[in-house]
């Protein structure tokens, strides 16, 4: 268990930085499903010199930004059940084609967030175990997307490791994550372990392994 | 004698609809949900019902309120777990209700498979975690795949947006969804639609669902909206 | 082996005749699938009674009959690739769309010739055993749709029953036939034989039994 | 920078084309063949191609053509056995090429179930027949089946009616057939088309093959009618 209280001591990126990180890393006419919540932030960190297209596993493709309030359609909205718009070039289509892009693998990338990200890439991000099993789109799109980018916090806000050796618990998918982007570090998902690609410049290597629960390096 | 699908009236709709019956509703949260037809189910009054849908209710209208009659005996949905379902979790918790989760994903394969003739497909999806217990595993080009079966209805209840007396259908937007495979997947496809046209309206180019996969159509020229039928607090029936 | 004089003797129904008979058993609203050749027939023999919809493999629902020839659109054709047109209230779709129709059981009857019909329904009608081998949608068809109605000549030309205790030829289906509508008889396949329906009136049943290989019965 | 798949030149289409691909041909019969980028296939040479399409090709146009040039190894089809076929038959009664008899619908339900991540599905279509040997069998519901596989391929070459600069197509009525299904199934697919226009001008409830299912676009205004260039004894190249 980490001292939760580091984080308060240590700064890491912000949610916008680290959303921003991701954004650089996706390449001009990707195709790209970006979970609800955090990742959502990542539309807004597209420079100009490049065309991304999102999509929304409820049958749109070429979803654009929230709508202003008087233009909400209560039937245009993405798979967090929010309103959107649709993009000139975009086009709706029914359930089981909007997942025959997922699983069909012409999802370039998708970006969800975790609870626990294991050493061999497993994810574990729909259920704490507890409660209502409910499970949405997200085990398709670890499946199925060519690349899975994972966002989030590092560690929990009890102060535990994010990034373990095993999860514990119940998986979204078994070795389907290619990237994680912390609030600390950008982590590739390696045979050797967990590959630090960029770190943050307010902590040291030793300490991002002292927040990681698995070998961490260069 | 001209083929017409169009009735004008909701006990003549459900006239087949029996205790037991395995129901399949369209929509993704409210869009695309018939939520009219579920109102007539919860006044026809069956019981036992097994619901294939993507979400199990919010509120106390549509399938929020077919759940809180306590007509439904089983949901098969992907994510029961909306913001503002008050009658799902209620009776879940209490061990009232069965709920089979399934991958949104496999959720709409299985559905547009039992449309088309496939008993079974295999699929990455689930692979590894708790969804995939008790299924058959299987690898293809050293990647396993677990095998799902198709899931068919008795009945599926669809909010369309434009139809003709042939059963052609078109929807709005997202409100698409699960609508067009349900439509596939059950016996009797029964269809609540905002505008009727005239056949030679319809340009064959466009139609999303074609007539042959519906069999009866009613005109609800304004279908509630849920959303706003829960902010103000309205209870069905 | 029946002596194939016994046809230009004994006259059977023409084909207009059966084409008729298959068209007065389509109930009203029926969606049906008519192969290509003799079959096409029976959509000129449907009374005004009722409106049938014709389904075409090609991704055509909802087909009209052959256009002048100031009309025909290289673009618009049948499975058998012969110019048609699309009535009103008709759709496209693309080829798996299409045999979803046929394979979901969807289509309520489907009309086909025949090489060989055995007792027990199984359907011998795409292949001699000889030359290239090309199967196109009959074997969908028989496998999907409710109702497989045969139509054909009740022996061939060289005087052989077509209706046999066993199939020699390569099969299309098995136990699929529904119904036989031949120039001498409509029979209905049963677990008891060949149950005649309907026989010509220039014909005796024991003249039918022995044209036919396997036990007719009233 | 804005995405734009439009290309101007056939050598640019075909620039990642190898020995020994595998190329699925959208059409049926010669409504949807997309003869122009055969021929470009032609032009440039690869050899030992395994080719997925309904037909196998008619008179010495199109895909007859570039199996009169020996360029093609196999040929997995439903019917080969078309009304003016020269070139398959030729080779086939020689030994000189291969072939894959699949049943039509099988045929696209494979190629479906490779653009949509389904490596394997169980039909009824050719059970009992010399189809299903070798293949798996399993009964559902007292009802026997056969094991399927997808089809997947490295190129699919497809015929759009219109276009725009992100892939969108909506193709001419029975001139659909096979091409959107192959959009979905090939690594690259590559469309020529007859019309391009702008995205603000695409329907979004109209398309039928969504961008993602596309890499490049070339537009052919006046593409040669397959069975005018037959009749005019028409020979490629």
């Amino acid at each position: 268990m980490i001292n939760p209280d580091l984080k308060n001591v240590i700064k890491g990126w912000d949610r916008n930085s680290i959303a921003s990180k991701i954004a650089n890393d996706l390449p001009h006419a990707s195709y790209v499903n970006l979970g609800i919540g955090m990742p959502e932030l990542v539309s807004q960190h597209i420079k100009e010199d490049r065309e991304i297209i999102y999509h929304s596993e409820n049958g749109l493709l070429g979803m654009g930004p929230t709508p202003n309030e008087n233009e909400i359609d209560l039937d245009l909205i993405n798979a967090g059940k929010k309103p959107v718009t649709i993009l000139p070039g975009g086009s709706f289509c029914h359930h089981a084609d909007s997942f025959s892009m997922i699983r069909g693998g012409h999802i370039d990338y998708c970006v969800l967030g975790a609870m626990e990200v294991s050493i061999n890439g497993d994810l574990a991000n729909w259920s704490t175990g507890k409660g209502i099993p409910a499970v949405g789109g997200a085990m398709d799109l670890v499946a199925g997307a060519k690349n899975v980018f994972v966002m989030t916090q590092h560690i929990t806000k009890e102060g535990k490791p994010k990034l373990v050796q095993t999860c514990t618990l119940p998986l979204t998918g078994a070795g389907v994550v290619s990237r994680v982007y912390s609030d600390y570090a950008v982590i590739d998902i390696t045979k050797e372990g967990f590959k630090v690609i960029d770190i943050n410049q307010n902590i040291s290597m030793e300490f991002l392994q002292n927040i990681t629960d698995g070998k961490v390096y260069q | 004698m001209l083929i017409n699908k169009v009735k004008t009236d909701f006990s003549e709709m459900l006239c087949d609809v029996f205790n037991g019956a395995t129901i399949m509703l369209g929509g993704f949260g409210e869009a695309g949900s018939p939520i009219e037809l579920i109102h007539a189910l919860i006044d026809h009054g069956a019981k036992d019902l097994t619901i294939i849908a993507n979400n199990a209710g919010n509120g106390r209208v549509g399938l929020g309120a077919l759940i809180g009659q306590r007509q439904v005996k089983k949901v098969i949905c992907s994510f029961a777990k909306s913001a503002k379902a008050i009658t799902f979790p209620e009776l879940y918790n209490n061990g009232e209700i069965e709920l089979e989760v399934v991958p949104q994903g496999t959720l709409a394969e299985r559905i547009r498979a039992a449309g088309s003739g496939i008993p079974a497909f295999y699929t990455a999806t689930a692979v590894g975690t708790p969804l995939a217990k008790g299924k058959e595993e299987k690898v293809f080009n050293n990647k396993k795949y677990i095998l799902e079966e198709a899931l068919s209805a008795d009945f599926a209840f669809i909010k369309a947006d434009v139809a003709d007396r042939y059963g052609n259908l078109t929807f709005n937007k997202t409100a698409r969804n699960f609508n067009p495979i349900m439509c596939m997947a059950a016996k009797q496809s029964l269809i609540q639609t905002k505008k009727i046209i005239e056949p030679d309206e319809t340009n064959p180019e466009h139609v999303i669902t074609p007539g042959i996969f519906v069999q009866k159509i009613i005109q609800v020229e304004n279908p509630i909206i849920e959303s706003n039928a829960i902010e103000e607090g309205i209870i069905y029936p």
